[in-house]
């Protein structure tokens, strides 16, 4: 392992949850400007964990501060990972075993409300799989591996073969933001009609820790807009920026889905643009 | 399979609720299989204190049954005193009250549309049904002293008059409004994500609608054509009322209908104040009432009775209320059977349940 | 999608939003805020006190003290109306919160003093 | 003298025919527990020098006078169609009557006029491959018969009116080790046949071993099912007959030397059919749901790690010959659509052992799809999966089993909370969960090496879609059982039954078991598949590739460390704090977990896992996949009789 | 100011009221009033809330809900009586059903006059308990 | 506004409302008032504008046929009488079994020895 590699995830471990919660900040004022309000401060993401992680120690379950950490460091980890140019595939597996961490501590509370969110955060991971398995499976055939690394020193950039993955991702990057129409576990405001779904049950230290998790995670994503983009800086930062904003807009004009029309209408853009990219791309041989 | 239902107790308190209501849900998936509703968290026993005091110091209690239809609660009262009493109260203040009372509709149907936008998760629209709805707000304050609680109805007219300069500058005031409230309801009524949402959801059916007892937009969105309005009692006899109705009978009828109602709302606003009578706005009362009346009107969410009965004495008799949300209590859980436990909050607001007029 | 237009309207315009509490809201003429006592027009006549629904004020009139509950007082205004002396008024200002050990019962001395009959000039 | 690897293979085969004999004989609990305590240990020992001796160098035996063999063989074949027409006519069962008449007629007809092709055939293979086979039975089997021992005794506890006959239970599974143990070590075509069908007969005669009339009616339905296999196998074998070459094709080894592969299509179509009987594929795969109503050890022995084992186990071994044909490629989609579609079924059931079936059949069919396939790391990955999903599905078997015991119920609905009810079962529980599905556990890196192989194969992308929505429902199904383990429970803790010995024993071997497999992968591929690749694929080389990319070892490596220290972090960690109570509404929990609801009537606030029935529920989605599959095979079958191969 | 004071999520409970409270509070979300300019979020879970508010007198059927939720709220809480009602029963502390103002389930740290509360005396109410929340925590802290 | 008020016999209740239901009408309320001697229950229906009241004068205690069977809708009212007056219903289509309205004091309108309404003692606010 190359020294880069390691000063590439140590910045990652420091730069990502500063940035992620100045982002969130970004899209709380945002939001508050679209809602012709004038919102909160910009550093309030960080005053909420501050404030969160000097609550008191309250549980409902104390097997929930071991799975809450369990998900911050894993998270952390693969995002570490994916910053070292890691192996996809196994960023996203990591993801997923992050993830099921966070499903548990909701179960693990065995209240109503933090259970169904527990289920419909779990049914957001199963509607999220497949398109991470096609999006490495995509960066297999444009480069003969799993490898990010690999993806970034592509001369052409990975929108070209892999367009139809990108437009999946982006409909994704929704439920994986947390935004409405698919925000169906759980959001960044008061949820209807779950409380606070998977995170209901959780306080104090523990919550800051899942919300300082959301922070990594959108890191995680936004910076995989990078390999699609790779090599062209300019390029990349803006479509992070657009999508970025995109996805505050969609949060803003449409309401909350339910998770059957969630699970549908995601399914059908995976089977439609991520399925027939990957096709295609196998028909035409990979490109190795 | 009983082993596969999960039991969700549904409040009192829960975020989607400003008020406390419970229902028990019995969920499968995500399937609700029966839901029963248990409500006396907002029982006050307000009725019981006719006795100690003045029927006329009782209006600004009845005012606070309920903090949404305040207004009418008052109105109603005082119209069941002028009837036991057979006061005529001068044509001015049954136009001012009229006023009131739309401006009340239109400040409760704006509350439920944001209420109701939230529990679909559309947060922008909220803040935008709830901006328009301060304006509304600024009028009723303006003219009567009060947000939300007026205090302006008083046996026998009204407790303030309002100059006849501030209604001319009401009319530019209400075309904004309207106008802000026309990019809304476009938004509630053409949006296809609502649309899917709402479309086909917690059906009634006209007839269930009608024995069932619902009232109000709910029994109008299922093509009911009932609104006492119809009668004519205040001014809505000379402003040619006539029901908004939708055939649906579901929750995009029922929204429909509130959204259609705010316009008409503003139509009647308007004839109001341009026909405004000049005059006095209250007649003195002498003596104490005596008899039974039912009195009824038509509140934002449907037909309120208020029921008195006097006994010669200032301090009524017996004192009864019957609001619409009440009666629409049954079909609220003739609705709630099948749905989707995402559409339960939607759902328990479509009928636009006000559980302190409910309890008293 | 509807709602597109309409947020970006929102984006172009300035919030709507007050900068209370930085300077203070104006009121509208005749809003019910609260309730001002003055003590030198009080007559002890006690119908502010009977005809108070919500029973905020007592008037003792044996030891001139008039006393009002700020938390229990409805802001009805049913006491101005009814008194004859103008002896009470409603401002436009809210009337401001307390702690525990803040609250209290706001206890006035009545100063009235009744004026001296006047001669009864036409009696001559 | 006979060499060492001899007589280790005749003691796999012949110690567990005696035991079962002894067994059937001996009645007193003692006497068994003794004699089935020594015969597992000798197994164990033998299967496991066997391996080793094999991984060294692959093994190769060659007897004179096999005849004899053959005309013990034949009998039993014999015996065993004699046994299941008496059964059949017993029971007026019509299906399985004719099915195992005609596979009478079929073993007849071969005996007494087949060609007999040249003899010079040798007897026992031990590849790695068989090897890999010979330690799951020997270890993972004998521990479940162990482990029978003491949930027998707690089974007739529990199953009141169901006769006793332990004699003839544990000589039936010991006598199936052996079956298993020929089949996985004979050359001949025509043993392993026999093996088959007595792995047949076991498996139909202890699915109906309580006799009720459900498990007569599943056991007929495995039997019929499992008949067809047979009956394909003898096709496959006529038809091997007929081509006319000096080599005898009869013989494994020979056969999978065969050059013309074009000559072979039609008997690897058959071939494929019987391997898909048997691996329960769809749309055979009822039978295997259906044989849960079997006592638990049977269900892990024989319908999870070793039975059905052997029909994938039979693919594998002819997946190089199978890669070159398209009855390979249909084989793949068949087990590749088996994967997605079983994998969906599973989310709506609330049976455990329903759902391990399911579980198992999804996890076959990738096992077939990698078959299928064939390519190196397709087997690669095939063997891997076999590996992992052997012992993890026997440690869940065996935990469900004494969790039923336990608590009454194998609904995974009731398994809430069992972490704090029953610390050790649930523990090894997770254990074997998080071995089905979760990083950095076996399962998922043979997953992986799927994809790897998958990627790289003719019509990869179509694998790949349906790998990615199968495993999708995989996470599904499994995480929400896991939730349930973890949930906090405020209901009385489970009776103080002490665990039989030999279950807790099985148990945490078999625990063990997992976290070493997955501990030692890099040495299971280094030291078991590539030397068994490079038998086959003398070229092969795994080097830097993917999930065996250095770096990413280290990452898996740091990964479990994680875990290890977040798991001896929940261990040691601090617990202060304020329990509060669960978030209700506002409405109070009393000591039972209860809240007053409407009407004023008490109910327990209770939650339970979503089934999407209206999706994945049995009555939608088994008719379609049974269309679906069942053209998938008779277009294999037909391209089998067109011998079309591949051409890339 | 520390953290705890940027940050306070409400938790809104209505006990008995008429509503009135209850829309004004819902009111002083929405842009003309906007608190979540000081960070405020109602947050509708008793787990992640700092401050309780609570509108209208006790009855009978909310007295265990009203402890029930306050339970559940991690330290440091305050907690916030809005309107009249809560404060002492209000107009209706005479009805056979009600019991009195909040404070005679769980202590309470602020009160705020109004029938209904106006949003603006509602955020000066909410200014004050952010003092007595930082008084809390601070005395939280001096106990580790 | 009608207020003519029939008089009519309690045991007649369900066939009244079987009448109005079959001739369209709609149960607009169910009132519970004391009388001089014992409580009047008013049913209220109409269709349109005809509105129809019907009372029934029941003594203290006394168990009246519910009309849940002709108005699905009649469980609220009668729950709440049952709740408020004591009174009890045969056969209504949801029995909250007493829990409809939750009160401190046990059916606060019912008549007590004191004809005034059962009042909960306030205990005064601190000062």
């Amino acid at each position: 392992m190359d020294i880069m590699f390691i000063v590439g995830a140590v910045l990652f471990l420091i730069l990502a949850p500063i940035l992620g919660g100045l982002l969130t900040g970004c899209d709380r004022v945002l939001t508050a400007r679209f809602q012709s309000r004038v919102g909160p401060p910009l550093l309030q993401p960080f005053y909420d964990v501050a404030k969160l992680w000097h609550k008191e120690k309250a549980f409902s379950n104390p097997v929930e501060i071991i799975f809450t950490t369990a998900y911050l460091v894993l998270i952390a980890f693969s995002g570490a990972m994916l910053a070292t140019g890691g192996n996809l595939l196994f960023v996203f597996f990591s993801l997923a075993l992050a993830h099921t961490f966070l499903i548990l501590a909701a179960y693990s509370a065995n209240a109503p409300y933090a259970h169904i969110g527990a289920e419909r955060e779990l049914l957001s991971v199963m509607i999220l799989e497949p398109i991470l398995i096609l999006f490495a499976a995509g960066c297999f055939l444009v480069t003969g591996s799993f490898d990010t690394y690999h993806m970034l020193i592509q001369d052409v950039p990975g929108i070209i073969y892999l367009p139809g993955v990108f437009i999946v991702f982006i409909a994704v990057l929704t439920l994986k933001l947390r935004k409405s129409p698919f925000d169906i576990s759980t959001s960044h405001h008061a949820h209807q009609e779950l409380v606070k779904g998977v995170t209901s049950s959780l306080s104090g230290r523990s919550l800051a820790k899942v919300e300082i998790a959301h922070w990594y995670e959108m890191m995680i994503f936004l910076s995989m807009i990078l390999l699609f983009f790779a090599g062209y800086p300019v390029l990349s930062a803006v479509a992070i920026i657009l999508v970025f904003l995109l996805e505050i807009v969609i949060d803003n004009i449409f309401p909350r889905v339910t998770w059957k029309m969630t699970v549908k209408s995601l399914w059908i853009v995976t089977l439609v643009f991520g399925v027939g990219n990957i096709v295609v791309l196998g028909i035409l041989g990979g490109i190795v | 399979m009983t082993g596969r239902q999960t039991i969700i107790p549904f409040g009192p308190q829960h975020p989607v609720l400003p008020e406390p209501i419970h229902l028990d849900l019995v969920v499968e998936d995500e399937r609700v299989v029966s839901a029963i509703p248990s409500i006396g968290y907002v029982h006050r026993g307000l009725e019981s204190l006719v006795d100690r005091r003045e029927y006329q110091d009782f209006v600004f209690l009845a005012e606070r049954i309920c903090g949404i239809c305040s207004f009418t609660h008052s109105s109603t009262f005082c119209q069941g005193i002028e009837g036991l009493m057979g006061i005529q109260i001068p044509q001015r203040a049954a136009y001012l009250r009229t006023m009131w009372g739309e401006y009340s509709r239109l400040h409760s149907h704006l509350l439920w549309l944001g209420l109701f936008a939230d529990s679909l998760g559309f947060e922008s629209l909220f803040y935008q049904a709830w901006k328009i709805r301060e304006s509304i707000l600024d009028e009723m304050e303006a003219t009567t002293g009060g947000r939300v609680i007026q205090g302006v109805c008083k046996v026998g007219g009204v407790r303030r008059d309002v100059a006849n300069s501030f209604l001319s500058g009401m009319d530019d005031r209400l075309d904004e409004i309207e106008d802000n409230m026309k990019d809304l309801t476009n938004v509630f009524l053409n949006d296809y994500t609502l649309k899917k949402r709402l479309v086909g959801k917690g059906v009634l059916s006209k007839d269930d609608a009608y024995y069932l007892g619902a009232a109000g937009p709910t029994a109008r969105g299922s093509g009911l054509d009932m609104d006492i309005r119809s009668t004519g009692y205040l001014a809505y006899g000379d402003v040619g009322f006539k029901p908004v109705v939708e055939k649906g009978g579901d929750g995009y009828a029922r929204c429909a209908v509130r959204c259609r109602e705010l316009f008409q709302s503003v139509e009647i606003i308007r004839r109001v104040i341009t026909d405004m009578p000049e005059g006095d706005v209250f007649t003195p009362v002498k003596g104490n009432p005596d008899g039974e009346y039912f009195s009824r009107s038509e509140q934002p969410r449907g037909e309120v009775i208020h029921y008195l009965k006097g006994n010669g004495t200032k301090n009524l008799a017996q004192f009864r209320v019957r609001t619409p949300t009440l009666t629409n209590i049954p079909p609220l859980v003739s609705i709630l059977a099948g749905c989707e436990l995402a559409d339960v909050p939607q759902i328990v607001l479509t009928i636009d349940p006000c559980i302190g007029c409910m309890e008293r | 999608m509807k709602m597109f237009k309409t947020i970006l309207k929102q984006f172009f315009h300035t919030p709507a939003t007050t900068t209370f509490p930085n300077t203070p809201l104006e009121n509208f003429e005749g809003t019910r805020g609260h309730l001002v006592f003055d003590p030198s027009k009080c007559t002890s006549c006690m119908m502010c006190m009977k005809r108070c629904p919500s029973q905020a004020i007592t008037v003792q009139r044996a030891e001139k003290i008039w006393t009002l509950d700020r938390f229990r007082c409805v802001m009805c205004g049913n006491c101005v109306d009814v008194c004859k002396f103008d002896a009470l008024l409603m401002e436009r200002e809210y009337a401001k919160s307390a702690t525990p050990t803040e609250r209290g019962v706001e206890t006035y001395e009545i100063t009235y003093v009744k004026p001296e009959r006047p001669k009864k000039e036409t009696a001559e | 003298m006979y060499p060492p690897e001899l007589i280790a293979i005749l003691i796999l085969l012949l110690v567990p025919v005696s035991a079962a004999v002894l067994l059937a004989v001996f009645k007193p609990d003692l006497v068994r527990n003794v004699l089935a305590g020594i015969t597992s240990v000798i197994i164990i020992g033998a299967s496991v020098f066997l391996a080793w001796k094999a991984l060294i160098a692959p093994v190769s035996l060659t007897l004179e006078h096999t005849e004899w063999i053959g005309m013990l063989l034949f009998i039993a074949e014999i015996g065993v169609a004699l046994v299941i027409l008496g059964l059949s006519i017993k029971y007026r069962k019509i299906l399985p009557l004719l099915l195992s008449v005609i596979q009478l007629i079929l073993i007849l007809i071969l005996e007494f006029f087949g060609i007999a092709g040249p003899h010079a055939m040798t007897t026992f293979t031990v590849t790695g491959l068989s090897a890999v086979m010979v330690l799951i039975i020997g270890i993972i089997g004998t521990l479940i018969c162990v482990y029978a021992l003491g949930y027998m005794k707690d089974y007739h506890d529990h199953q009141i009116g169901v006769p006793v006959r332990k004699r003839y239970f544990f000589a039936l599974m010991f006598l199936f080790l052996s079956a298993m143990f020929g089949l996985v070590l004979f050359n001949n075509l025509m043993w392993i046949l026999c093996a088959w069908e007595v792995t047949t007969l076991c498996s139909f005669l202890l699915i109906g071993y309580s006799r009720t009339p459900e498990a007569m009616k599943n056991a007929f339905r495995a039997v019929w099912m499992n008949l067809i296999g047979g009956i394909c196998f003898t096709l496959a074998i006529f038809f091997l007959l007929r081509i006319n070459t000096p080599v005898n094709l009869l013989s494994v080894t020979d056969l999978l030397a065969f050059p013309n592969v074009s000559a072979l299509t039609i008997p690897l179509a058959f071939i494929a059919v019987a391997g898909l009987t048997k691996a329960a594929q769809m749309p055979f795969s009822t039978w295997l749901t259906g044989a849960m109503v079997a006592p638990t050890p049977v269900s892990a022995l024989l319908h999870s790690s070793t039975m059905v084992k052997a029909g994938v186990y039979l693919l594998v071994l002819f997946a190089p010959l199978f890669s070159q044909t398209w009855v390979g490629i249909f084989l793949a989609l068949i087990g590749a659509f088996t994967f997605l579609a079983t994998s969906a079924l599973a989310i709506s059931q609330s049976n455990a052992k329903k759902v391990l079936a399911y579980s198992t059949i999804a996890n076959l069919g990738l096992i077939t799809a990698c078959a299928g396939i064939g390519t190196a790391e397709a087997i690669m990955a095939a063997i891997l999966l076999i590996i992992f999903h052997a012992v993890a599905k026997a440690l869940l078997f065996l935990c469900v089993g004494a969790v039923e015991h336990k608590i009454g119920s194998r609904d995974i609905e009731d398994m809430d909370g069992l972490l704090v009810r029953l610390p050790l079962l649930a523990t090894m529980m997770v254990i074997g969960i998080s071995g089905m599905y979760l990083a950095p556990f076996g399962m998922l890196i043979s997953k992986w090496a799927a994809l790897e192989a998958f990627l790289t194969a003719p019509l990869g992308y179509v694998f790949i879609a349906i790998l990615a929505f199968g495993s999708a429902f995989t996470i599904f199904f499994w995480t929400k059982w896991l939730g349930k383990l973890f949930m906090r429970m405020n209901r009385p803790p489970a009776e103080k039954i002490a665990l039989h010995i030999s279950e807790k024993l099985s148990v945490i071997v078999m625990g063990v078991l997992v976290i070493g497999c997955c501990l030692g992968f890099p040495a299971i591929i280094t030291g078991v598949i590539i030397p068994y690749l490079n038998g086959i694929h003398p070229y092969f080389y795994l080097g830097n590739k993917g999930f065996f990319y250095f770096d990413t070892l280290v990452m898996l490596g740091l990964m479990a460390f994680i875990l290890l220290f977040l798991v001896i972090g929940a261990f040691l960690g601090s617990r202060e704090g304020r329990t509060i109570a669960p978030y209700l509404g506002g409405r109070a929990v009393d000591s039972e977990g209860r809240f007053l609801g409407s009407l004023g009537v008490y109910k327990e606030a209770k939650t339970s896992n979503y089934y999407l029935e209206e999706y994945f529920g049995e009555k939608v989605l088994l008719k379609p996949s049974w269309v679906i599959s069942g053209v998938l095979i008779i277009v294999m079958l037909v391209l089998g009789f067109m011998g079309v191969m591949i051409w890339i | 100011m520390s953290s705890a004071s940027k940050s306070p999520w409400l938790l809104h409970y209505n006990a008995s009221s008429c509503n009135g409270c209850d829309i004004e509070i819902l009111a002083a979300l929405t842009p003309v009033y906007d608190v979540e300019r000081f960070g405020i979020i109602n947050t509708g879970n008793p787990a992640h809330a700092d401050i309780f508010v609570v509108t209208g007198g006790v009855n009978e059927q909310n007295k265990a809900v009203l402890k029930n939720i306050y339970d559940q709220i991690p330290e440091p809480k305050v907690v916030v009586a809005v309107g009249i009602c809560a404060s002492s029963g209000g107009v209706f502390r005479e009805c056979y059903n009600i019991s009195g103002g909040v404070d005679t389930i769980i202590p309470v740290d602020v009160y705020v006059p109004g029938c209904s509360v106006r949003p603006e005396a509602l955020i000066e109410g909410i200014v004050k308990a952010l003092g007595v929340l930082e008084e809390k925590r601070a005395a939280m802290e001096a106990k580790k | 506004m009608n207020m003519k008020i029939d008089s009519v016999e309690a045991a007649d209740v369900q066939k009244i409302a079987g009448t109005m239901r079959s001739g369209g009408y709609r149960l607009v309320v169910m009132t519970c008032t004391p009388a001089d001697e014992g409580y009047y229950i008013t049913y209220s229906f109409e269709k349109e504008t005809d509105l129809r009241h019907y009372r029934i004068a029941v003594a203290e205690g006394t168990t009246i046929p519910s009309i849940g069977s002709s108005y699905g809708g009649a469980f609220v009212y009668e729950n709440e009488i049952h709740d408020l007056y004591g009174f009890t219903f045969e056969g209504m289509s949801l029995d909250f079994g007493g829990t409809f309205i939750k009160t401190s004091v046990p059916y606060p309108f019912k008549k007590k020895e004191q004809p005034a309404p059962t009042v909960t003692v306030v205990k005064e606010a601190k000062e």
